[in-house]
C-alpha cells in the first residue's frame, strides 16, 4: 500500500473548494473537520439541519449548551449574523437549492454519481437522517472518504451495491489518494498523490478513470 | 461577507427584459415602493426592463408602486389573488383591453406555491379552489375520500422585498403586518433583493427573532423612512412626478 | 315587502353563535361587523389572512399605522397577545382546519352548501382573495347575507348560477329574514323573523325550505 | 382565554391508549422530558396510555424521555429519521426482537410531511429519496423533466412539546435550536400540550416575535428549570428511578 492522506487531509483539500460566501451542510462525523479548513480570507456559512445557520466551533468542555447543538448532536456555539429556524424551514433551505454544497461521507459511490451512505444492508437498525433530502439538495454534492474499505476494497464502483442514498448525486469525490469528478456517468481523474502511479489508482478504482486534460499533483500539508 | 448594495440604482440592475418577479407586499403594507420606482427609473432611462411577468398579491393601488410600474407598460403579466382596489383604473384598463395577461389565483395556493417554489415542493395538493373555475385544467386527486387540486410550485428569477432591519448576511425582520408575503418571496426567488429601513452590524439582530435568514436573501439596500404606498394614494402622489 | 334585519342585526344574531375561545376570521367588508357583537363574557380571537392573530379595532382616524393592517386593507390595533406570521403560515391556520368559524358574505347559496361569492361572471376584473382557501379550510363555514338580492331575487337557491367559491362548504346561513342550516344537502329553517309567515319566506327562497323541529322566533335588538 | 394547565398530570391526562403522539426535540434539545416522564407516570398508575405511535427525529437515547417511554413496552411503533443512538439499546433490543415497528422517514421529509399535515396539505411531491428503498411503493411523477415522490401528510391526535416563553393564548417562542421540529408538531396534532419554561401574562411576548402563534396550541403547562436530555443522560439517570 501507497501513502495516503489521513481524514484530515482529506478535509483539508475539499475546504479549498468552498468558495468565500458559500453556505455549507457538512455531513455528521468526519465531514465536519472541513470546517477547520476554511482557506484565510474566506467566510463560509455553514448550515446545520436542526435549524442554526452561521454556528461556530465547538465550545470549550463544561461550556456546552444542550440547547445549542448540530445533526450530529454535538454542542456548538454561535458566530454574530446566526439564525434559529424550525425543520421545515431548514429543509426547504436544503431541499430548495439554497445550498451551496454539502459535502458527505460514503459507503460507496458510483460513477454515475449514486451515492451509497446511509444503510449496510438489512441488519441492524437502519438510519437516515437528512441524507437523502441533502443529496438532491445542495447545487453541489461531494464526497470525502478512503479511497478503499477498511479491507481494502474499491468504494468508487461501476454501480453501488449497497442501498442509495441518491441518484446521479455526486460531482466530485476526495480521497485519500485523488480528486475524481463524475461528469457524464464517468469518473475523470482531477488530481492524485504524486507517489501513486495511475495504474496502482486504477487498481484501486472499481470503475474505469477517465482523462480529460492533465492530471495535477494532490498535493496536501500536513495538518 | 457583506450583501448590502449601495444604491437602489445598482440593486434593481440584474432584472432584465421578460423576467419574472416577486414583489412583497399586501396592498401598500410591506410593499417596496422605492425598489420598484428605482426600477421604473431605469425604465425610463434604458427602456428596460419590460414584458416582467410580477407575481404580487394584488395589481396595484394608485399611481405609485405596482400601479405605476403597470403604467408605464413594463408589465406584460400579473399572478396575483386580488387585482381589484379602490383606485383600479391603471391595471382594470389594461385588463379590459386585453393588453395585460392575468393569472388568477386563491391568495392561500398563490402562498403556499411560493413557500413550495422556495422549499423545493414541485407540486401539492389543496382543497382550495376544488369543484371551481380556477381548478379547471388541473389535476383532481382523492385523498382519503376528499378531492384535491394539484398546484405547482412558483419561483422568480428576481424578488423585490421590504424588510425592516437587515444585516450584512441579509438576516431579515419585518414590521408588524408588512411580513405578509415577503419571507415567502425570499425562498422562491434566485436574485431576492431587500430595502431595508434599518441596516445592522452582523449580531444586530437576535438570532431567534431572525425571520428570514441571510441564506435566502443574495442583496440588501438601506431606504430610511421608506415611503408607505397608502399614504402616497392618500396624497394621489404620482410616479413618477405629473405636473398636476 | 315584510320588516327585515339591518346588516348590523345578522352580523350580531351570527355573533351570538361564536363560542368563547374560538378562533373567527370574518370576510372582508359585512361580515367584519360581526366583531362588534361579542357577547359579553365571551372572547373570541380574530384572524387576518395578511398575517395577524389577535387584533381589536380600528384605530381613531388619524393614528393609523399602514403596516398594521387586516385583509380588507383597513387599519386596525393589536390587542395583548397577538402574533404576527407569513401569509403562508396564515393559510396554514386556515386550509389547516385551524379556525372555529369563518363568517363570509354571499353572492348565492345552494341548498348543498356550494357557495358563489367571488365573482358575478366574466365581465370585469375578477378577484378572488382568500375566500376560496377560507370555505374548505374553517370547520365551520356560516354567511351572512341579505334573504334575497337587491331585486327581489332569492340568493339561497337549488343550485349556484354565478362562479363557485366553494363545493358544499356553507353550514348555516344568518340572512335579513331567517336563520337556515345546510343539512344532507337541503335547506333547514331554525329561526325565522316573527313578522313573516313560513309561506312568505319560502316564496322569497329559491329551494324548499325543510323543517327539523320547532322554528324559534328570530328576534334581534336595535343594534 | 386562558389555556394554562396547573399540573403535567392533567396535561397528558387525554392521551388514550392507541394514539398517535408528536414528541418535540431533535435528541435532546427541545425535548420535552417533564411531559414524557408524567405519561410514564400515568402508564404505571392506571396500565394506560399503550400501543402509542410515536412520532419524533429519534428513538431515544439512554433511559429517560423517549427511550424510557419504549422501556416501558408504551410504544407500538416509531415514526423517525435516525432511531440509532449513542445508548441505542431499548429501542435496538425491541426493534431486533420485532417488538417495535418502525416507520423510517428522511428527516426532511419528516418534517415536510408534519408541516403539511398542519397546514391542510394532504399530498406534496420531494425528490428526496427518489430511487432509494425509502421510496418503495410511493407513487412517482415528473415534474419539468424531473422523478419526485409522492408523500403524505402527517397528523397526530397528540403533540407533547417544549418551548421556552408561553402566553395564556398560548403563543410560543423557543430557546435556540430547542425550536427543531417543535412548531411543526403543534400545527399538526389535534391536541397540542406544552410545557414552557416561563408562562407569561398576554402581552409577555412581542407579537412580531412569537414563533408558534396561540391557534395551534390546546394547553401550556409551566415547568420552571426542565430537565435537559442530555445532562441526564450523562449523568446516568433512569426514568422511573431504579436503584444502583
Amino acid at each position: 500500500m501507497t501513502d495516503k492522506l489521513s481524514n484530515a487531509q482529506i478535509a483539508w483539500r475539499a475546504a479549498q473548494d468552498i468558495a468565500d460566501g458559500a453556505y455549507v451542510n457538512l455531513g455528521i462525523g468526519f465531514p465536519e473537520m472541513v470546517a477547520k479548513f476554511q482557506p484565510p480570507g474566506r467566510e463560509a456559512v455553514f448550515h446545520t439541519e436542526n435549524g442554526v445557520l452561521g454556528f461556530g466551533e465547538a465550545p470549550k468542555p463544561g461550556e456546552e449548551d444542550w440547547d445549542l447543538i448540530n445533526a450530529g448532536k454535538k454542542a456548538i456555539t454561535l458566530k454574530p449574523g446566526s439564525a434559529f429556524f424550525h425543520h421545515a424551514d431548514s429543509f426547504a433551505m436544503v431541499r430548495g437549492g439554497h445550498l451551496d454544497v454539502a459535502i458527505l461521507g460514503a459507503y460507496q459511490v458510483a460513477q454515475n454519481g449514486d451515492l451509497a451512505n446511509w444503510s449496510t444492508g438489512p441488519k441492524g437498525v437502519p438510519a437516515v437522517g437528512g441524507a437523502m433530502d441533502l443529496v438532491h439538495g445542495a447545487r453541489r454534492v461531494a464526497v470525502i472518504t478512503d479511497h478503499v474499505t477498511k479491507d481494502g476494497k474499491p468504494k468508487l464502483l461501476e454501480a453501488c451495491t449497497l442501498p442509495l442514498t441518491g441518484v446521479g448525486c455526486v460531482t466530485r469525490v476526495y480521497t485519500s489518494l485523488a480528486v475524481i469528478d463524475i461528469e457524464g456517468g464517468k469518473f475523470v481523474l482531477r488530481e492524485k498523490l504524486p507517489s501513486i502511479s495511475f495504474d496502482e489508482l486504477q487498481a484501486l478504482t472499481g470503475a474505469t478513470l477517465h482523462l480529460d486534460g492533465p492530471v495535477a499533483d494532490l498535493i496536501v500539508p500536513e495538518v | 461577507m457583506d450583501k448590502r448594495i449601495p444604491t437602489l440604482a445598482e440593486a434593481v440592475a440584474g432584472i432584465a427584459d421578460g423576467a419574472t418577479v416577486m414583489i412583497g407586499g399586501f396592498g401598500g403594507s410591506g410593499a417596496p415602493i422605492e425598489l420598484i420606482h428605482a426600477l421604473i427609473d431605469r425604465f425610463l432611462a434604458t427602456g428596460s426592463p419590460k414584458n416582467l411577468t410580477v407575481i404580487n398579491n394584488n395589481a396595484g393601488n394608485g399611481h405609485v408602486g405596482i400601479a405605476a410600474l403597470i403604467e408605464q407598460g413594463m408589465v406584460a403579466k400579473m399572478i396575483c389573488s386580488f387585482p381589484r382596489s379602490a383606485d383600479p383604473k391603471v391595471f382594470t384598463d389594461l385588463y379590459l383591453a386585453g393588453k395585460i395577461e392575468l393569472e388568477l389565483v386563491p391568495q392561500g395556493t398563490l402562498a403556499e406555491r411560493i413557500r413550495a417554489g422556495g422549499a423545493g415542493i414541485p407540486a401539492f395538493y389543496t382543497p382550495t379552489s376544488y369543484g371551481t373555475d380556477l381548478a379547471k385544467g388541473k389535476p383532481v386527486e382523492t385523498f382519503d375520500g376528499r378531492p384535491y387540486v394539484q398546484e405547482r410550485w412558483l419561483k422568480a428569477d428576481h424578488a423585490l422585498l421590504k424588510a425592516e432591519l437587515g444585516d450584512h448576511y441579509g438576516n431579515l425582520t419585518y414590521r408588524m403586518a408588512a411580513r405578509n408575503f415577503n419571507p415567502l418571496m425570499a425562498m422562491a426567488a434566485a436574485n431576492t433583493i431587500v430595502q431595508v429601513s434599518h441596516a445592522v452590524e452582523p449580531g444586530g439582530i437576535e438570532p431567534e427573532q431572525v425571520i428570514t435568514p441571510g441564506i435566502f436573501v443574495q442583496g440588501i439596500v438601506e431606504v430610511p423612512h421608506p415611503a408607505q404606498e397608502e399614504e402616497l394614494n392618500r396624497a394621489d402622489a404620482h410616479y413618477p412626478e405629473v405636473a398636476q
